[in-house]
């Protein structure tokens, strides 16, 4: 059968990590995008934010280095990279609405070929869904790149025509890595930019429901 | 001379009435008031809405509110979670209102409040289920949702470092939500980890000015200040 | 002819700091209301706000010991006192707006019997007229007072039953000091608390462009 | 190795195009760019409009900028004061368009811009002759008024100490309009009083992180810093 193996979450949040300029102010959503975190190199200037109040944050600590009061969205510990910064939550989200982060990668249950997302509800029904930030940083950021596996667990497509479940934003993914492709969302379709070693165009389109196009290219 | 001090959680909760508006400060679990949560248990006013980022987790501070039956209504970004079992429990049992917004239309309507704006407008939720029968408007060209003030009759908030006249530091990212909340609120009640004379915070760095605080407990450092994640009986 | 002596602008700023009670918030407006900061005793601790970002100042300097970059928003050097602070514009006004003030104290070119302050524009047809934070201060401070001398330099009474002049704000003021009387404003009335010794009714009247009512009183 | 640090006033303001939308920190002298003002008189752009809290004073600074002819409207809240004869002289001779607006609703409407906010209601104008044309609704028995977004092309920040990321705290009332404007530009540029090395400012005390921040340039304190009201020049 398939001779391709796919990305782990850590080589995605790698690969992921390797296509972030220096200099990018850049928020990370829970899940795989988490992960870059720990992937971009100490010498490399990316600027991390978080929701809940800081900037230029740094990998996960050591066990015994662990401080407290200073976590990330994902409630995970974080550590402080020097020049970082501390404010408050509405200081925090008017960075990101105010269209200041050139960047934010979200995981997906669902991304249309017309850059819709769907990351916080699975049905229209549920009526405790929560969304946190996540509509904010969807709607925001100057740039929307989704991480996620390109199939669901039982094997159903994320990559939709159209989304089925409620939307967090409309028309704002630019970009997706999953664990077998990175696609490009260009005039509301799928653009595969680069697959992984073995995996076949037909198996690629075969995971996802909507068309995909061809036109592989390196981010510089 | 003015003091903002009170002796005892009991003291600094005291009068809040059935039906009251009540915030509550920090995120997870960095920041969070958990003696005045527990205190405002004892107090025992009911019928509360609570404003909190989140709706609880396990069956301790928030969530025990919770389970004492004590609030009508909750306005959060993110109720479920892993341990918001006490939530779940009540709100599928149509025991509990809830009012879902999204992280930065809450603080910014929770800001709004204490800045004196009735409302904005911002483009989060445009063409999602949540802008549902609200007010939806083009500026330049882009389309934004009308969102309203959010105040409070009590904030629940804690600090790093007050002093006497209410002046407050947070520490790292223990701001979140208490500092904003503390602007919004016509009582907003501090529980600080650390009491500093008058004087001793730098006048630069001092994130909520003592014209916002109105009662400060001081519940020392240490294990009843450190983030509850990281205490033993939740681990 | 009159027998009574106006009170100097000193003076009224000393009756007025006499009716602030401790532990206040106060913003003072340019003009006669500035001068409270200097009358108010340094033990008793009332909390002076500025519109440029400062809570908690003091008295003017000595000349040897000011500091350029601590000024007031009338744009006079100013001193800090212990517990005071800084932040910039938007939170200030936040304060303002937020209803966080217990008093403004403002300056007026009119008031009117309905609380009515006028204090910006000398003609509707000023098109370049200075407003700066006087319609924030008055829409948004919890309590509004106005000190004023009583008249103008020619004469004309400046409490009047209908401002003439642009408004700041409609029904706001709910006390005047004048150098000649302490006045509040009650039920669209101007109610008369108290007089400089040797002034009589009539003529205070005879000063004012709207009836006056008289029930001294002493505030607490 | 990121560094927004330029060298020179002019590598600062290159680049300001004719009919740039440029913001200008500092109320009164206090905190004011004084070089960057200075630089964009070089620079030549015409057609600007400037925002700011003043119109000048004397002939320096914003003053010698309109007298110079580059400004074609100007957004503040208090034009005319003491020593505003340039702009006196332009707006009468009807050379100057001016917009008046509230200080505190200024200030809010540079935020917004930075925050993403289209749009807010405020009570401030309501019933005045600056409400007039302008939409107002009632939110909970009482009026206000709908005001929008203030952004610009640039501002022109004075700071006090600044890394080379472009972190920046200022100096008592210098804070002002600085730090509100840095956030509403698409390029912000900073005149800084002092660089320190990154990690050399409190995290917990800055008031401009550096997402901010665009362009550094170092005019050294003293002389060059101390507000200009003090300056002999203008005594």
């Amino acid at each position: 059968m398939a001779d391709y193996k796919p990305l782990s979450r850590k080589a995605m949040a790698e690969r992921i990590a390797r296509d972030i300029p220096e200099g990018w102010y850049v928020n990370l959503g829970i899940g795989i995008p988490t992960l870059v975190a720990d992937a971009i190199p100490t010498e490399k200037e990316i600027f991390l934010h978080s929701e809940n109040g800081v900037l230029g944050f740094g990998p996960a600590p050591d066990p015994e280095h662990i401080d407290p009061w200073l976590i990330n969205a994902g409630k995970q510990h974080v550590t402080l990279r020097p020049g970082g910064s501390f404010f408050h939550h509405a200081d925090s989200f008017a960075m990101i609405r105010g269209g200041h982060l050139d960047l934010c990668i979200l995981g997906a249950f669902e991304v249309s070929a017309g850059g819709d997302i769907a990351n916080w509800a699975t049905s229209a029904q549920d009526s405790a869904p929560a969304v946190g930030g996540a509509m904010d940083l969807a709607a925001g950021a100057r740039r929307v790149w989704v991480a996620t596996e390109h199939t669901t667990r039982e094997g159903a497509p994320k990559l939709v025509e159209t989304c089925s479940y409620p939307l967090t934003a409309p028309a704002v993914v630019s970009r997706i890595y999953t664990n077998l492709a990175v696609l490009d969302v260009e005039d509301n379709r799928f653009v595969v930019r680069e697959m992984v070693p073995g995996l076949s165009r037909d198996a690629l389109q075969a995971m996802t429901a909507a068309p995909v196009f061809f036109e592989e290219k390196e981010y510089a | 001379m003015i003091n903002k001090q009170v002796g005892t959680t009991a003291e600094a909760l005291s009068g809040i009435a059935d039906g009251s508006v009540v915030m509550i400060g920090g995120f997870g679990s960095v920041g969070q008031p958990d003696a005045l949560i527990e205190a405002l248990i004892e107090q025992g006013a009911r019928d509360l809405t609570v404003v909190a980022n989140n709706a609880g987790a396990g069956r301790v501070g928030l969530a025990k509110l919770l389970d004492a039956g004590r609030v009508r209504r909750i306005i959060c970004s993110y109720p479920r979670s892993s341990g918001s079992v006490v939530f779940e429990d009540l709100f599928r049992a149509g025991l509990l209102e809830l009012e879902i917004v999204p992280q930065g239309t809450l603080a910014e309507r929770i800001r709004a409040a204490g800045a004196g704006i009735a409302g904005f407008y911002t483009p989060t939720t445009v063409g999602t289920i949540l802008a549902k029968g609200k007010e939806t408007r083009e500026f330049s060209g882009r389309l934004y949702v009308l969102e309203q003030a959010l105040g409070a009759d009590v904030a629940l908030i804690q600090a790093w470092r007050t002093d006497r006249i209410g002046n407050c530091v947070y520490r790292e990212t223990g701001r979140n939500f208490n500092a904003v909340m503390a602007t919004a609120a016509r009582t907003t009640i501090v529980q600080t980890c650390g009491m500093t004379e008058v004087g001793g915070l730098d006048p630069e760095a001092i994130v909520t000015p003592g014209i916002f605080v109105h009662r400060v407990v001081h519940i020392p450092d240490g294990e009843a200040a450190a983030p509850a994640h990281l205490k033993k009986e939740e681990v």
